[in-house]
């Protein structure tokens, strides 16, 4: 089904792919990871993922407002990390523990 | 050939180019620290392996306290970098919406944000986030 | 194009690669300059696909901003000396990870069976070197309103951090 | 001018004041929220007399200002813009209102100078100010009835401004309950003539009223002029829901003046005048209202007679002249009504802030029977207060001399009306001039009846200075609205003026017989002369021979009871009404809540407690956990949309 | 297909080209410093190897390679040695973005005397060369020393602070000549200053069309702030030897500490370089148009080919001239102006440039309204 073509000629459908593997990436380390600081990242990754598919479908369909809301979601994922870390921040500051399960102590 | 051809030709980003010259760049450095670590002469001495200090042994634990401030700048540098960043396709597009008759309206929508800003800057100014002691 | 499909290629494997070593490696550090590679891996994918000036945007806010910052605090807390990379727990990591590879699974077959592989670029409405140009007009028209509640966000973070900064954390004690 | 400018200035200029002083609520700087609200008003006024020379710049057929602000409400057909129409007939209105309010605004700085809520009380007042204009001004009813709501919200919390005093904010709750059951037939009598018309605006129903009359009991117009009459007894005080209005009493004096005696109250009046050919086509309707009012009138006159808290007189006084001014309506008389509507504002406002500069000379004291003698200390507020009386009373030249005898000659002379609506209204103004004069001859003449401690003074100047003002307007008032046969014999020949001014809003009465001057002077001679008989009369029993009220009383003791408790329909509608609805709610609340409801949700919380103590081990505190169900639930929806 | 090979050959190796005059700047540079530091200091300097000590630094950088290699015990080793690497980087990509002269027409052939052409130039060259703040972070981490880590850390604190006055005076830029290119931008600096107000249109023989000119706050600002963001005196705090010893290269020496320097002069020559761009005509003639210079050459010569030859040569020494002048200002200034502190530095930027930064914005913007409506 596939041949060399498919390497050669790139569409939308290699973006795509390459995006949900990012994103799949980044939920990983959402899901798995211990560092809490390591999981903002991740949810760095997963935003950059879906930024791709926006870009590509932009690109694809000749519009541009997928580009405008990649604007949108880094600005979002700019805002999400600085108050995220300003948290991690002050959490570590207090605790010296960046250990997502230590979070789960922190309620009330 | 009558004419000078002109400056711009607008040939989108050359990638290719960039991905070329990072490595090179890259690959140079590398052979020369390559290079020095081969010419270089070695004589072990542990006082010279120690960490740069003031003459006396590095402590093992760094729990150097570190001001909150760093961050602190590198937060707001965040907020305000994606602000000026928003600016540039507004500059890019003033003098377009100028001619099409539309100045005033997107002098008002960056006015608006330029209000913002300055709110914000003001702001920092004033709960004294910017001191630096 | 040979030499787009080549590019392409290349940005996909650094993306990647580095993307998975974001997840996989111990050391936050190393996680942390391994996304700095995705991030401008991902500027180059974007301008592979003609979005020039946002990929200097996603150069200068993630890789000249964000994960600046990112790294700068994890120097200062400076945690190399992490065992374990990932959570404990069996049962749970196996319904994870189970719940990753249906995910991954449904994607890619979705993805594969689609009609996209064979989609052409639609006709071009806008020349490429117009894109910035047509996306300030876009922006600072049809999309205002998003634009300035964007300002007013990120006024509401720049006062927050300030806030978050000058709390003492917490009532109790460990 | 800029109209849509000025209607906004003239009704947001209330609301910014309303703003300002209810943000410094806790502010308790008498002086400055006082100035600040009477600017407010004073303002409002100014435009208004602005909105009115405009008005009156307009040739007469044309005298309208429309101002559509934007489209309020639209659904399918049903469209409800909010707008504004300034005629005539409400230019008038706003000139009262704002105009009197700006008087007792002033007055209020003074009277309210100890208060510690005088902020709020400000902020309420001029709130009250901002519905009222939306009221008179509105252009349709659903416009109106947001007015028609605020005033009563305004009402309720001026009552209860002294709500630590438990009876107060009970009286405050009995007027808001009470008037609840008026608009609830208010938005009765709305929704019929919507469904007759298919539209709420003014000028499409009054265009669209049927020139043909409605004979009909059950017909759509008077059915629905009904259900709007009983929110106009609602609102106005009228039998049989008028028992709020004395009780309401408990507010601010100057509060009972502006809202419970020049504005609010009227509001009823107002809306019947506004689409008086409505009622015009609804016979039976107008015959109702004729009974009532002069019931009203006559029957709150009666209780008038023995009440002894000086506010008290007044407020049964308000519910008698109100009656008036519905016999108006009820006989076709609108002009008239309105007249008289615009007159009594003057001289009861006048009355009122009179009261209240009385009780505020003798320190919150209201019983009339613990003053006495008080012009020698009051004479600025005693003088006023005579001319308050002279006009009340009926006597030439003030002015509730013309409008008083414009609605008791209408009542006589018009096809709707009859010979026993004029006796009934004759003998009313005999009481009325019976109990005010009681009430000056007990509150200002004769000796002091009060302990030597008590040192009245005259009010500082914010306080006599509206009282001078309506007291000149009390006296000359009525000259815009001189009936041709006075008019002719006057030097000059002065118009009815106030009857032209209205001539394109009003419908005349078809088949108005052609009044006869002699029947004219003849019914006038009558009825002023019963009044100076009765008026000398009660001069005579309270302060030439004080002993004459004690024997009468003991002569007709059932009826000096029945009076002296107001008929007992207090007591009638707590049997009658209010506590049958007490045991219902409670068997209700007993056997359906409690038992039925409250038991079948036991059994669903028990359910439900013990699926939460389930899946509360689901919620356990972990981020990751949370973001593992988020991606079961992506891996969920994505699986069903793929497999659709 | 032959042509292409071609192109990509020649691309390449321009490319290679245009790095290695980079690099081959830091010698002369680091002589110029030294010689003018000297000449500053009424001293000497280098005058022992070669004409003027020129051959002094081709010395120095021989010792270099032959000093020994070292690698503190604390340090964590990939990103020690990653450092310096990156450091070139992006002053490189940076660099390798500004046009140096007029693109050459050789038959088919289009020769561009610049890396590439970018046409969001102006944001590449932000984004790339915010790059740097990682290898002085890479090094402050990677030495494992507090001085480093500190130093590191005040480094990047003060780059990222002038970054926000350096992007916004480049948004006056933007607004004035509605481009991101900086060919484009070098293309309207052409010729004596003239512009239309309100639809006169204004001429001033007697002075170039220079950005300067139209952006006198703008070009104050960016001047200030690419001292800070190559850590120049007088914001070098990130090595105030009393504090911090040396700042983020403590623990560097030989090669090593040779490769932050390149880095460092190359940010300097992209800063100097993106300052006569923007601000004195890029690689133009003062007065001339191109065209005219074109016609010059071609009425002397009277060969079309060899006129263009000799106005992208033209071009290209004009444009290192006024670089060159740019450097020697760096020079002049970091042997003039003592050093700030710290707090006064953040102050200076976040609370003097920033504002004065958006006041340019905005009075840049109003001009630009007034002048086109």
């Amino acid at each position: 089904m596939y041949n060399l073509n498919w390497f050669s000629q790139i569409g939308l459908q290699h973006y795509l792919l390459l995006s949900s593997a990012l994103f799949i990436c980044g939920m990983a380390g959402v899901l798995l990871r211990k560092n809490a600081i390591v999981i903002l990242m991740s949810i760095e990754l997963m935003l950059n993922a879906v930024n791709i598919s926006f870009v590509a479908f932009s690109h694809y369909q000749s519009k541009l407002e997928g580009q405008i809301m990649v604007f949108f979601v880094m600005t979002i994922a700019a805002a999400e990390a600085a108050v995220g870390l300003a948290i991690m921040v002050s959490i570590f500051k207090r605790f010296r523990e960046v250990n997502i399960r230590f979070f789960e102590r922190l309620k009330g | 050939m009558p004419q000078l051809i002109p400056a711009t030709i607008n040939s989108g980003l050359p990638l290719a180019g960039v991905l070329f010259l990072a490595t090179f760049v890259l690959l140079f450095g590398s052979f020369l620290l390559f290079l020095a670590s081969k010419l270089g002469t070695r004589k072990y001495d542990p006082v010279k392996y120690q960490s740069y200090e003031c003459g006396i042994p590095a402590q093992e634990k760094k729990d150097t306290k570190i001001s909150v401030k760093f961050y602190l700048t590198a937060i707001l540098f965040i907020v305000f970098d994606i602000e000026i960043i928003f600016m540039y396709p507004w500059a890019r597009t003033f003098k377009e919406f100028i001619d099409s008759g539309n100045g005033l309206y997107i002098l008002a929508s960056m006015g608006f944000f330029l209000f913002v800003f300055i709110f914000g800057l003001f702001w920092e100014v004033k709960s004294k986030a910017l001191e630096w002691d | 194009m040979i030499s787009d499909a080549i590019l392409f290629w290349i940005l996909a494997f650094l993306s990647l690669s580095a993307g998975l070593t974001v997840v996989m490696i111990a050391n936050p550090i190393y996680s942390a300059l391994a996304l700095v590679m995705t991030m401008v891996s991902v500027a180059g994918l974007f301008v592979t696909l003609g979005a020039y000036f946002l990929a200097g945007v996603q150069l200068i806010v993630y890789a000249g901003a964000v994960m600046v910052l990112f790294v700068m605090v994890l120097m200062l807390f400076d945690l190399k000396n992490e065992v374990y990379a990932f959570t404990q727990g069996l049962l749970t990591n196996v319904v994870k990870l189970g719940c990753l590879g249906l995910l991954a699974g449904l994607l890619a077959g979705t993805l594969v069976l689609s009609s996209y592989q064979s989609q052409e670029i639609q006709d071009k409405v806008v020349a490429a070197a117009d894109q910035t140009k047509a996306l300030g007009q876009l922006l600072f028209t049809q999309y205002l309103f998003g634009f300035e509640v964007l300002g007013i966000l990120l006024l509401i973070v720049a006062i927050g951090a300030v806030a978050l900064s000058r709390s003492r954390g917490g009532t109790h004690h460990v | 001018m800029n109209h849509p400018l000025l209607i906004a200035v003239l009704i947001l200029a209330p609301l910014i004041g309303f703003l300002i002083n209810g943000l410094r609520y806790q502010k308790n700087s008498a002086n400055l929220s006082g100035i600040l609200a009477t600017s407010a008003a004073v303002l409002s006024f100014f435009v208004s007399v602005i909105l009115v020379s405009e008005i009156f710049s307009l040739p007469q057929e044309s005298r309208k200002i429309v101002v559509q602000f934007f489209e309020w409400i639209h659904v399918d057909s049903f469209r409800v813009n909010f707008g504004f129409l300034l005629d005539p007939l409400n230019s008038i209105m706003i000139l009262i209102i704002t105009g009197v309010g700006s008087l007792i605004h002033l007055f209020s700085i003074g009277y309210m100078s100890h208060d510690h809520g005088a902020a709020k009380y400000f902020a309420y007042l001029n709130l009250f100010l901002f519905n009222m204009l939306i009221l008179v001004l509105a252009d349709n009813l659903l416009v109106m009835f947001v007015g028609w709501e605020g005033v009563g919200l305004c009402s309720y919390l001026l009552i209860g401004f002294w709500f630590k005093d438990s009876q107060k904010a009970a009286a405050g709750m009995k007027a808001f309950v009470t008037n609840r059951v008026g608009d609830a037939a208010f938005l009765l009598g709305i929704f019929i003539l919507f469904l007759t018309f298919g539209t709420v605006q003014f000028s499409d129903l009054v265009a669209m009223a049927p020139s043909v009359a409605e004979v009909s009991w059950w017909g759509p117009i008077t059915l629905g002029t009904l259900f709007l009459f009983v929110g106009a007894t609602g609102k106005s005080a009228q039998i049989p829901l008028y028992v709020w209005l004395p009780d309401a009493m408990a507010g601010p004096t100057p509060v009972s003046a502006l809202i419970h005696a020049a504005t609010m109250v009227t509001a009823g009046v107002y809306m019947i005048i506004r689409l008086n050919p409505l009622f015009l086509a609804a016979p039976n309707t107008m015959a109702v209202i004729a009974v009532i009012g002069v019931l009203t009138a006559v029957v709150a006159a009666c209780i008038g007679l023995l009440q002894n808290d000086i506010k008290k007189i007044l407020a049964y006084s308000t519910v008698s002249q109100l009656g008036y001014m519905f016999l108006a309506c009820g006989v076709g008389a609108f002009g008239a009504a309105l007249f008289h509507l615009m007159t009594h504002a003057f001289f009861k406002a006048l009355m009122f802030l009179g009261s209240g500069s009385v009780i505020h000379a003798m320190h919150e004291e209201q019983d009339v029977r613990k003053m006495g003698g008080l012009k020698k200390y009051l004479p600025i507020t005693h003088a006023t207060f005579f001319i308050g009386w002279l006009a009340i009373i009926g006597m030439p030249p003030f002015a509730g001399f013309f409008s008083k005898d414009e609605i008791l000659g209408m009542s006589f002379q018009s096809p709707y009306g009859n010979a026993a609506f004029w006796a009934l209204g004759v003998f009313g103004a005999i009481l009325t001039a019976f109990y005010m004069t009681r009430l000056m001859a007990l509150t200002f003449w004769g000796k002091a009846r009060f302990s030597d401690k008590l040192h009245p003074h005259e009010s500082p100047w914010t306080m006599t200075l509206p009282l001078c003002v309506l007291a000149f307007l009390s006296a000359v008032g009525g000259w815009i609205g001189i009936p041709h046969v006075i008019g002719e014999l006057l030097p000059g020949h002065p118009e009815n003026f106030l009857e032209k001014f209205l001539e394109h809003s009003i419908l005349p009465i078809l088949d108005l017989p052609k009044a006869m001057p002699t029947m004219e002077y003849l019914l006038m001679g009558t009825s002023v002369l019963l009044a100076a008989l009765s008026a000398y009369f009660a001069y005579t029993m309270y302060l030439l021979k004080p002993e004459w009220p004690k024997k009468l009383a003991d002569k007709f003791r059932p009826l000096h009871e029945l009076v002296s408790n107001k008929f007992y329909v207090d007591e009638i509608y707590e049997s009658s009404l209010i506590q049958p609805l007490i045991q219902l709610s409670k068997n209700i609340w007993l056997y359906v809540d409690v038992n039925l409801i409250d038991k079948t949700t036991y059994v669903v919380s028990d359910l439900t407690k013990g699926c939460g103590g389930f899946v509360r081990i689901l919620q356990n505190g972990n981020a990751q956990t949370y973001a593992t169900y988020i991606s079961i639930g992506i891996v969920l929806i994505l699986s069903i949309l793929l497999m659709r | 297909m032959g042509k292409d090979v071609f192109e990509v050959t020649i691309n390449c190796i321009k490319l290679i080209v245009v790095f290695l005059m980079m690099v081959q700047a830091v010698p002369i540079l680091v002589w110029l410093e030294r010689r003018g530091s000297a000449f500053i200091q009424n001293r000497f300097g280098p005058n022992r190897v070669g004409p003027l000590g020129l051959v002094q630094l081709l010395a120095d950088a021989v010792k270099f390679l032959f000093k020994e290699e070292f690698f503190p015990e604390n340090g964590t080793k990939f990103l020690y040695y990653a450092a310096p690497v990156v450091a070139l980087v992006p002053a490189t990509l940076a660099y390798c973005a500004i046009p140096l002269g007029h693109p050459l027409q050789y038959g088919e052939y289009l020769f561009r005397l610049q890396g590439f052409d970018v046409n969001v130039g102006i944001v590449y060259v932000l984004g790339v060369s915010g790059l740097a703040a990682y290898a002085i972070l890479l090094a402050g981490f990677g030495s494992g020393n507090k001085y480093s880590l500190l130093g590191a850390l005040r480094a990047s604190a003060q780059i990222i602070s002038y970054e926000l006055a350096l992007g916004l005076s480049i948004v006056g830029i933007i607004l004035l000549y509605g481009t991101f290119n900086l060919n484009e931008m070098v293309a309207m600096q052409q010729g004596p200053l003239s512009f239309s107000f309100r639809g006169h249109e204004i001429l001033v023989s007697w002075l170039p069309n220079w950005g300067i000119f139209y952006q006198p706050l703008g070009f104050v600002l960016f001047f200030a702030s690419i001292f800070a963001e190559s850590n120049r005196l007088p914001f070098d705090l990130a090595e105030g030897e009393a504090e911090l010893v040396a700042g983020f290269h403590v623990e560097y020496g030989g090669f090593k500490m040779l490769l932050f320097f390149i880095g460092e002069y190359g940010h300097m020559m992209v800063g100097s370089g993106l300052l006569a761009t923007f601000y004195m005509g890029g690689y133009g003639i003062p007065y001339i148009t191109n065209q005219a210079l074109w016609q010059t050459f071609m009425d002397w010569t009277q060969d079309g080919q060899l006129a263009h030859i000799l106005v992208s040569a033209a071009t290209f020494a004009m444009f290192s001239f006024k670089l060159a002048l740019c450097l020697w200002f760096f020079v002049q200034v970091r042997w003039t102006l003592p050093r700030f502190r710290y707090d006064q530095l953040m102050d200076l930027g976040w609370k003097t440039m920033l504002p004065w930064a958006l006041f340019n914005v905005i009075a840049t913007a109003l001009f630009i309204f007034v002048a086109h409506g």
